[in-house]
């Protein structure tokens, strides 16, 4: 790959060829989107799956991380890897809540949030 | 003077006529410097200002309750209302403005670039920015305490914070400023460490203190950023109404809290990692022997900080978090445990067989070992599910977290203001007085905080006003305790003070250390170094042929 | 060391108590154990290699058996005590099928609980000793936590959702219940007094419906009742008719009846007509309320006399 | 030190020490290649704080749309797919453009330089030209954030998801548009640097940062892109 950079020629066909790559991909996704995959679900993970695809494409080729110091393309990975992190928990908590709830609650009475507040008492 | 116990070494350059501190002169030439040492020493005068503000509430706070009835020689002196504002600024002020930029900011703007050979921070106009982003940060946040108070707690919970009177969304945003200037502080100081370690210095041959300012930085780029986006979030919500956190519009709380730790338990880490960065300076240079398991601490720094971003769920234990997580949260909380105790039985191997010697650095330095060891200690109960139910919202948790942020971070920082003294102003501080404000540090937090701990396990919730009887005799020896504390202190801000006037000249190695910054003078000349430095040897080579070299 | 305990812990109200207990001692001292491993060497190193001048320390870099020792044996450690906090863990969370449920809401500065037979209680609540209960809590402003450090249970309480709490109470008498979640001005006032009553005085306390009556004057908790109870549905306070006769004016009035005869409206007449409502039923209306026998407690009537009376 | 690409981006001049002499050439850097990659990791680090916080954003989100899925798909059939995509493709020039002016940066070639610059400054424009035309439109409709959501005939009356979701669309697309403008800002300095002949092979550290950045800006619209219009 060194010799990408010594000629501006191969370069630019180089960029070109990216462009085309990220606007055929931004023609699947949008014709994805028509098409229903099962669920929602479903089409929202081929949609971002196609998004991360052009976001690596992205900076492989026009952000240089091909090409450049190994340093900077592991704070862009680290960067993507703790958002993964933030996500990845927070959904833990969220998408595992429900099953663990007290089941068969009785339904909040209206006015047992209503009596206390007729008598605030401080 | 006092430091005759050591061997002194002379620097082979005299005491130059020009240094940074005189180099230029006049408030502009301080206002617009981009040298790293004069914005760490005016990062030093703003956070010992917001140190003494900070300080100033916690003993207003430990004063609300010396006894049950809040009076002051036979009067109430204060209400519910003022004693929320005073525990919730103390907690903005240490935590914002005073312990996260404090090492970093001061000490490692400062000695960094010295320690790596190097003549300046990788971005200098970056630096100065992020002193003045901090500056600004300050200014919004003493603003809101003055035009109207905040009660909200430092840690912003919703819906509380989205519902309360007073200037929340002002003071939130004080803290998004300060977590630029934070951010920008970590990037420079990890292009620094990157790029500008002097000719023949490895990655293992970087002092420990640079290992552990590394791993804050890392933790300062990676988690800041997300509480920035979740305070300006928060601001919204109070202000414009969202309906992400604030549950009166269908938000879910608990999501904000997730956001929240996932900045804030990291940033424990960017309290506590330069604290032991400090720590690994001192051993070895007062026990004069080689660090024993260098790369371990090394390593153990940078698993610290990454462990940091997966266990912030353990305090929200019984705050609505799906079981699941609870479990899971606990789990990875436990390894927590292992590059800490690392780190402690490493420094405890340096003592042995060391030629150890107990000047004002040293006395800080066994202090946080003790201090940390308890600290430490204390967060395994929180760590376990079943006790940290009990536990949890304690005056435990208080007690618990005062060992680990000011027990060590801030002893340590006093150790390294200590140490570095010399090398900063180019004068040796009173080493009796040095010595005895360390002792009373110690008595006087142990006193204050140590007895928080019994209170917590009998069942006292934190951030009471009013609270049982039972618990009035802890509650006023812990109040004495912030006395002695605050009279510690106050000593030791009058014996630096007064070095700047009458201290002796110091050489440019008073210690005998074996870090870079001890090669040149003390104070160090505009751009550091006469000559660019070059490593020659593994740091913390205490053999007796050592070659000084520059 | 049970003294020890006695000292740092709060009285065991609990089986789930001594439990945690039992854990938190364990790790108290190992702790201790762990805190002089720390600080004994410290000291003796500090004193046995104090500063000799000229003295030349070793070159000690690493020990890769020490080092690998000290940092599986804390492994080891920390799974073991991860197991032993999980196991008490798995007790909290799960309530026995059996349990009684009291409906917990908080608000700014207060507790109201509410029994699974619509008694309600402000502040107080009773339980029976020996007996699981389940308190399903939700909040209506800002978070709050519902904690009883006699039974070592906590857990927050969340707007918008229900959280749950549960313990078996072993020991009579009164326990507190604190806030422990930072709510603002009144949050160290906002407790509740938790009483564990053998079963006869729990029975009693039910009898007599809570406190709740307490914190109202007659009139106003008659209201609440006119509200509680359904009678607004059929009787207007405004003077309007509808399915039942207004109460506004009612009192001291006399009424004609649907057989013809008349009668006094007083407390007499009121109380026989929350009881046996169809006996004597006011000319017009029709005979279609439902008995409130067993339904209503005596401070309910009384209330709710004390309403009508005040409705002039 | 091994050879690495990045070295000879340099063209070979990074580290032979004639470049003491450049006017850029800061004092405590050892040498301009020091220098550039200092600048580069630093940009790195400051575009990895820019992913953060507005995974921020992404991360409430994703949370809102598992809250209000029905809302949400309802929502975003008010956003129009043809101005969504349309955007896309004048951000993917632009950042094809950005690239090319990178490159004729480093190759001396200061006309084409202008031009590039130019051309990424067109698309910028053209971008938030579009953007003005969908915040009118929503405006029109009372599509807006926060308690100022006025839109009559949802599918579910009352309920707070049509309003999370486009309080997260002005907020996101929103702070994504001040970065826009924020480029519009720096590339127009660079022009203005170009001008003056400040840039050559040895020193057009500006023009690589600022290219970074457009393409973070870039890539930060390929996710809002999927995640708001297309959405179903």
């Amino acid at each position: 790959m060194s010799t990408h950079a010594h000629d501006p020629k191969k370069e630019t066909r180089i960029y070109v060829a990216t462009l085309v790559t990220l606007l055929i991909l931004t023609l699947i996704t949008v014709g994805a989107s028509y098409i229903q995959f099962g669920s929602s679900t479903a089409n929202v993970v081929i949609a971002l799956t196609i998004a991360t695809i052009k976001a690596i494409v992205v900076a492989l080729f026009f952000m240089h991380l091909l090409y450049d110091k190994p340093v900077n393309a592991l704070a862009a990975v680290a960067g993507f890897l703790f958002l993964g992190i933030l996500l990845l928990f927070t959904l833990l908590d969220i998408g595992s809540r429900d099953g663990l709830e007290p089941q068969n609650l009785r339904a909040p009475d209206p006015a047992a949030a209503a009596a206390p507040a007729a008598a605030p008492k401080e | 003077m006092e430091h005759t116990l050591t061997s002194a070494h002379t620097g082979e350059h005299p005491r130059p006529e020009k240094n940074y501190l005189n180099e230029t002169t006049g408030i502009w030439s301080w206002m617009s410097t981009l040298d790293h040492k004069r914005i760490g020493v005016m990062y030093l005068v703003g956070i010992l200002t917001a140190f003494m503000i900070g300080g100033t509430f916690a003993l207003l706070v430990r004063l609300a309750l010396l006894n049950p009835q809040h009076t002051l020689f036979g009067k109430v002196w204060v209400t519910a209302e003022m004693y929320n504002r005073f525990f919730t600024l103390h907690g903005v002020v240490m935590v914002f403005l005073f312990i996260i930029p404090s090492i970093p900011g001061s000490l490692t703007n400062v000695i960094l670039p010295l320690m790596l050979g190097a003549k300046d921070v990788a971005f200098p106009r970056l630096n100065l920015m992020s002193f003045y982003l901090w500056v600004v940060g300050a200014i919004m946040g003493v603003t809101s305490m003055i035009v109207g108070a905040v009660d909200t707690g430092w840690t912003f919970y919703t819906p509380y914070s989205t519902s309360t009177d007073g200037t929340v969304s002002l003071m939130v945003m004080a803290a998004f400023v300060l977590g630029f200037s934070s951010i920008l502080t970590g990037l420079n100081f990890i292009a620094t460490v990157h790029k500008l370690r002097a000719p023949g210095m490895g990655w293992f041959d970087m002092p420990l203190f640079v290992w552990g300012m590394y791993s804050t930085a890392v933790i300062q780029i990676l988690a800041t950023p997300v509480l920035a986006i979740t305070l300006v979030l928060l601001a919204i919500e109070r202000s414009f109404g969202i309906g992400i956190f604030d549950a009166r519009l269908g938000g879910d709380p608990v999501l904000f809290q997730h956001f929240f730790w996932f900045y804030s338990h990291p940033a424990v880490y960017i309290m506590i990692l330069p604290g032991m960065a400090i720590i690994s300076e001192l051993i070895p240079t007062f026990c004069r022997k080689t660090m024993f398991g260098y790369r371990a601490i090394a390593y153990s720094s940078v698993s610290l900080a990454l462990v940091s971003f997966i266990v912030w769920g353990h305090h929200m234990f019984v705050a609505g978090q799906s079981q699941l997580a609870n479990v899971v949260f606990s789990a990875l909380t436990f390894l927590v445990a292992i590059p800490s105790g690392v780190k402690v039985f490493n420094w405890l191997s340096t003592m042995y067989k060391g030629n150890i010697s107990f000047e004002t650095p040293m006395v800080y330095a066994l202090s946080f070992l003790f201090l940390f060891a308890i600290g430490g200690l204390t967060g395994i109960f929180f760590a376990t599910l079943s006790v940290d139910i009990h536990l949890t919202d304690t005056y435990f948790v208080v007690a618990h977290f005062h060992y680990v942020m000011m027990g060590s971070t801030v002893i340590a920082f006093f150790g390294g203001l200590h140490y570095w003294w010399p090398k900063i102003t180019g004068r040796m501080y009173n080493e009796f007085w040095g010595r005895l404000g360390a002792v009373l540090v110690f008595i006087g937090f142990n006193m204050t905080f140590g007895s928080q701990f019994i209170m917590g396990s009998q069942g006292m919730p934190r951030r009471y006003f009013n609270y049982l009887d039972q618990f009035q005799p802890i509650h006023a020896f812990s109040t004495y305790g912030s006395w002695v504390l605050g009279v510690a202190f106050l000593i030791t801000a009058i014996n630096l003070l007064a070095s700047l006037k009458t201290g002796a000249l110091a050489p440019p190695n008073p210690w005998g250390g074996t870090t870079m910054e001890w090669m040149t003078d003390s104070p160090p000349i505009m751009h550091n170094f006469h000559d660019q430095p070059v490593l020659e040897r593994e740091p913390y080579d205490y053999r007796p042929k050592r070659v000084t070299h520059v | 060391m049970e003294w020890l305990r006695a000292w740092m812990l709060p009285p065991q109200g609990s089986e789930f108590a001594k439990e945690i207990d039992f854990v938190y001692m364990g790790i108290f001292w190992l702790s201790v154990v762990l805190f002089f491993g720390i600080v004994i060497p410290m000291s003796y190193f500090a004193w046995r290699y104090r500063f000799v001048p000229g003295r030349v320390t070793p070159h000690q870099t690493h020990n890769t058996t020490l080092e690998v020792l000290w940092s599986v044996l804390p492994l080891l450690l920390c799974v073991g005590l991860f197991f032993w906090g999980l196991v008490g863990y798995l007790k909290y969370i799960v309530a026995p099928g059996e349990a009684m449920e009291i409906q917990v809401t908080a608000q700014k500065w207060q507790w109201a609980f509410e029994y699974p037979d619509g008694t309600r209680s402000l502040n107080e609540v009773h339980v029976p000793v020996n007996k699981p209960v389940r308190f399903v809590m939700t909040s209506v402003d800002v978070l709050h936590d519902f904690y009883v450090p006699d039974m070592r249970v906590k857990m927050d309480v969340i707007p918008n959702r229900y959280t749950q709490i549960w313990f078996t109470p072993t020991v009579t008498g009164e326990k507190v219940s604190t806030c422990a979640e930072y709510c603002g001005k009144g949050h160290s006032d906002m407790r509740a007094k938790v009483f564990v009553d053998t079963q006869a005085d729990y029975d009693k306390w039910m009898a007599t419906g809570g406190t709740e009556y307490t914190q109202y004057p007659p009139e106003e908790w008659g209201k609440i009742q006119w509200e509680r109870k359904g009678c607004q549905t059929c009787h207007n306070i405004d003077g309007t008719r509808s399915k039942g006769p207004s109460w506004k004016g009612i009192f001291g009035k006399m009424e004609k009846l649907n057989n013809g005869s008349t009668v006094l409206v007083d407390e007499n007449y009121l109380r026989e007509s929350m009881l046996q409502p169809n006996a004597k039923v006011v000319d017009g209306f029709e005979a279609i309320m439902p008995t409130f026998q067993g339904l209503l407690r005596q401070n309910e009537m009384d209330g709710l006399i004390a309403f009508i009376k005040s409705l002039q | 030190m091994s050879t690495t690409p990045a070295d000879l981006q340099h063209g070979g001049h990074g580290a032979d020490g004639h470049d003491e002499h450049n006017a850029y050439h800061q004092h405590h850097f050892a040498t301009m290649e020091q220098q550039f990659d200092t600048s580069k990791l630093g940009m790195w680090l400051f575009l990895v704080t820019e992913v953060l916080t507005f995974g921020g954003l992404f991360a409430g989100f994703g949370i809102l749309q598992g809250r209000y899925p029905q809302e949400f798909i309802e929502a975003h059939e008010h956003l129009q797919r043809l101005y969504g995509a349309t955007n896309t493709v004048v951000l993917l020039v632009s950042s094809f453009t950005m690239v090319m002016a990178v490159l004729a940066a480093r190759t001396n070639q200061k006309k084409k330089l202008l031009v590039y610059l130019a051309l990424t400054i067109l698309c910028a424009c053209i971008f938030m030209c579009i953007k003005y035309v969908e915040y009118s439109h929503k405006y029109h409709e009372g599509l807006l954030p926060f308690q100022w959501y006025s839109h009559e005939g949802d599918g579910i009356p009352g309920s707070h998801g049509y309003q999370a979701f486009f309080s997260f669309y002005f907020m996101m697309t929103g702070l994504h548009g001040i970065h826009v403008l924020t480029g519009i800002g720096f590339l127009s300095w660079l022009m203005v640097r170009a001008s003056r002949d400040e840039f050559s092979s040895t020193y057009y550290t500006p023009v690589d940062l600022v290219g970074l950045f457009w393409h973070l800006v870039d890539l930060v619209w390929i996710y809002l892109f999927p995640l708001y219009y297309l959405i179903s």
